[in-house]
């Protein structure tokens, strides 16, 4: 089994099980309420020079709220996980949070656009960039979560996106066939958005997991934002449901409307005008510092974001979006 | 003949690929769009899956991200990317829609830089996503892609996501699962497929109002024609009908 | 990246992911009612020398109804995966099904006991042994689920569990850590029992899973045993809730109690005096014929089954045991 | 002093290793019965896993099976073996409790096979089961078992679960996870831990009834001895009550 190509991208982080299973070693496993509020929780969880990751897909799911507040407590020198990152990184990119991506997917809004604020940020030569894909950083994050050093898979073989990864290809002892390895990725730190927590970290995930079950547990530390509190006693009616398991989670905050303006499913859709906003603005850096200020550095909070952009009005809007209430009160 | 615009008859064109009973991974604009017009018409199993965790979804309208909650809106299974993605593994899935900045003689696709200094790109795109590991993956990748010397290039700047790599036996050779690769282009002015052994791109069929050379002219490295170049049936009513009104009557796709 | 140690084992199936890839080119992905009686299943799917897998653990979610039908139909030669098989083993066991196992654990019924008739047939020398681990059989699934030939691990190191399984040590790429790898396993053919599921084989499973997420993805061809079946548009109403998706599975059964006397949680507890008799009538050869005929070979189906056990009669005690009813009743 | 028996002490000695807080992966009878009664005294925040998936259940009775819908009563998840597992290789499991057919000096453990011949044995048990995943992942194994001079032997006839393996640094050397390994062996006459060099096994503790001498004469090697040999501490009268009222009432693992 000899490894038959190696790329030229560094990894970020270090992905020898044995220094994570340290750290896991001394992780409090007590039960015990981990409620706290986002900003506490980005102040003691996030700091400068972390490798960082968030949960969902593109702008659904996505732990908005964490991410202005890591822009507004003024994060540097990060690592990111580039993981299909759509409006999550246009704002981490706006407060030059990092400067090391992993990359699959960054800089777009998918069918909305480019961000010009996320593109000049890594034209600029002053962001370190390891190249991989969706399923590459997923696998990454599956290897840490079982506590091996990598994963083989058969993607990213005979191109330029292997060549700028951190992955290795080798021979398969039982086949012959040529395999990618991909090494393992602990963040230092995770945030996921979550339907419903108790205050231990037991939480509930509805709809598509995408890889935030692998994410989790690769994760050093995890903060999790939740639309809302649940009781330990329903978590343990339905252990089912079930996502994500108290001991992998060291905060739980509880921030309604945390994903907006990306969309929550079952919860409230997308704001696509103001997501429109967003890149509209980028194209003139002084209306874009202006807005910046408006939305993130001078907003005390999620809440007062939220006020800012209808209030209980229009996220009761969006629920009618997203459960598809809107056609039949037009049709009604 | 019906009026349909540019993005209507690549729709159209890209559904009539995908047969009843078979397994699509699309992403969010035309892919989907293809994929819903080809259930509405002749593949009513055909099974949708996003990258995402979505499976087999009664759409309700066109999704806007890849993951976003219409991508299982009453789906089977609300899944995750690892099972998307290993079931594209495993061999499960046989068809993928792509697209990209640039594309090579060899169905390469890129979708990461413009520019030589990779460090100081001239211009940074979003980069893979899900894209290489479809094409790594499901058996049959489909491009739908404007015609244009610009995208259609001698060589791409970087090779994101393979079509046949160098051609002749590279891809398999790589280690990419046999079976799989690059299947046909779809644009605006026709059909590409890739001859058998040198895996070059190649006509295979021209859009009503252009001919070879018009393709030939908006490519930018030497096309195969081949020997019995086919005239692309356009939408029929029936499907610009349903294209319209049931799949995007919004028309965030087929634009306004 | 050398492989550092070979171990004895003989690997009962082909990890080679492109002959995977080539059988499930050809599946169909149609969703068509796959609804059979689970004679026809068996007789469709299982066959003389295949290799069986079956759900479940221990004797909890067994598909105990397939398991007789099995050894009813009289297969040979065949292999089996022997992931905690308790009940299901002896029962496979005592129709000398199998003479190739892959064992993590066999011949024992954990609390309650060892079944002679398995060990005896596993003692005579006829039966073919690779010797695996629980996680190493759930880890060779993951790998053919995966659609990669192996999957690495850091267990049997060390061990004559190793030696005798079909495993390979190699030196890690990253890390030069020493490496367990555990090759895919493709069964030809396995039976899970599910509480719900659609004619097409959207499946539901309540509480745990155990290893049957990756088993279910990792067969070629798999049965469906349901408690019950649901409409299609109740899978719909809630696809979180969805455990298997349909196009993994070529047949659904309906077929109530089909884990008795093992437990189906929610529903009804293992008949621990059943399993008490089963365990004490293998001591006389010719009692245990008798056993098996009423039980089995001269038992129609699985219905018939439930009905010489106590019937629905028995069920309901069973369910009051399952809910845990029967304290409320006792001390009420 | 309180009337117990073997079981009995046993299952309170091993209690007593579980500090508040830790982790511990479980099988069910005496393993099952030591964690219960260490929640029920000085454990409350003890979290039990079972490798089939029930995380930190609220156990209305003994569980019969690990897999069995005891383990996920009330539990704060019912998850999966992989993921339990996968848990427990990335070092969040504490504790884990074993037995077998037979242990060595080092704590390597058999429950595969007697007899010389692998392919005919004399004696077929069931196998690893989970033990070896257990043992090579979690940080501390203690063993509980009967002490008996056909168990503890010089050289078991199969390892099916690592202990130390040949001792000093073979462990490691071997590439399973550094600072895992056989932590104490618990029986009806006393406890043994290993001499941190060697890492042979060594008596620390003597039951109540016996000596040093009583364990040696019931022990196929020769046992190391602490410096200090303590005496075990008896049960509790509180400990037994708990143990007899609360955890196994029915007596399925104290006996009756």
């Amino acid at each position: 089994m000899r490894v038959l190509d190696q790329s030229k991208g560094r990894l970020f982080t270090d992905p020898d099980p044995d220094k994570a299973r340290d750290f896991f070693r001394s992780k409090s496993r007590k039960m015990e309420s981990k409620v706290m509020n986002l900003s506490d929780a980005i102040a003691k969880y996030v700091h400068d020079g972390d490798y960082l990751a968030v949960g969902g897909f593109g702008a659904n799911r996505t732990p908005i709220a964490a991410c202005h507040e890591i822009v507004r407590q003024g994060r540097k020198g990060m690592a990111f996980a580039g993981k299909t990152a759509t409006h999550d990184f246009q704002i981490l990119a706006a407060g030059e949070v990092f400067d090391r991506v992993d990359v699959a997917y960054i800089v777009g809004l998918e069918a909305r656009g480019l961000s010009p604020c996320a593109r000049k940020y890594m034209e600029s030569g002053r962001v370190e960039v390891c190249e991989w894909t969706n399923y590459g950083l997923a696998g990454r994050f599956r290897a840490a979560s079982m506590g091996v050093p990598y994963i083989p898979a058969r993607n990213i073989l005979g191109t330029d996106t292997f060549i700028r990864s951190g992955a290795k290809i080798v021979e398969c002892p039982f086949t012959g066939k040529l395999l990618t390895l991909l090494p393992a990725l602990y963040p230092d730190v995770a945030v996921i958005h979550v339907h419903e927590a108790d205050v231990y970290g037991n939480a509930r995930i509805k709809g598509i997991m995408v890889m935030d079950g692998e994410l989790s547990k690769a994760a050093k530390h995890l903060i999790l934002t939740t639309e809302r509190l649940i009781s330990n006693d329903e978590i343990r009616r339905d252990p089912t449901s079930t996502s994500i398991p108290y001991y992998l989670v060291d905060a739980v905050c509880e921030v309604r409307y945390a994903a907006y303006p990306g969309t929550m499913a079952y919860e409230y859709f997308s704001d696509e005008e103001h997501l429109q906003e967003w890149l509209n603005v980028q194209k003139n850096q002084g209306e874009f510092r202006e807005f910046l200020n408006h939305n993130i550095y001078d907003c005390p909070d999620h809440y007062e974001y939220i006020r800012r952009h209808g209030g209980t009005e229009k996220m009761n809007q969006l629920r009618q979006k997203e459960l598809l209430l809107h056609k039949e009160i037009s049709h009604g | 003949m019906a009026n349909y615009n540019t993005m209507e008859i690549m729709i159209c064109v890209a559904a009539r690929e995908l047969e009843d009973g078979a397994t699509v991974g699309v992403g969010t604009g035309a892919p989907c769009a293809a994929a819903m017009l080809a259930q509405k018409t002749h593949s009513p199993n055909l099974v949708i899956m996003f990258e995402a965790g979505g499976v087999s979804p009664i759409l309700p309208e066109m999704p806007i991200s890849v993951g976003d909650s219409r991508t299982f809106y009453r789906a089977v299974m609300a899944s995750s990317m690892c099972d998307i993605m290993d079931t594209c593994s495993r061999g499960l899935v046989d068809y993928t829609f792509l697209g990209g900045a640039q594309i090579d003689m060899y169905g390469n696709l890129n979708s990461t830089i413009i520019g030589e200094d990779y460090r100081k790109p001239k211009v940074r795109f979003p980069g893979s996503g899900g894209a290489n590991d479809f094409a790594s993956f499901c058996w049959r990748t489909i491009v739908m892609t404007l015609q244009d010397g610009r995208r259609f290039v001698e060589k791409v700047d970087f090779i994101t996501t393979p079509g046949w790599l160098a051609g002749g036996d590279s891809r398999v050779n790589s280690g990419l699962p046999p079976g799989t690769g690059p299947y046909k282009i779809i644009t605006n002015m026709g059909i590409m497929d890739f001859e058998p052994r040198s895996k070059r791109m190649r006509a295979v069929s021209v859009n009503p109002g252009y001919s070879f050379q018009h393709i030939q002219d908006n490519c930018g490295f030497e096309l195969l024609q081949a020997k019995d170049t086919l005239q692309t049936e356009p939408p029929t009513e029936e499907e610009l009908r349903i294209l319209r009104e049931e799949v995007d009557p919004y028309r965030y796709v087929i634009g306004r």
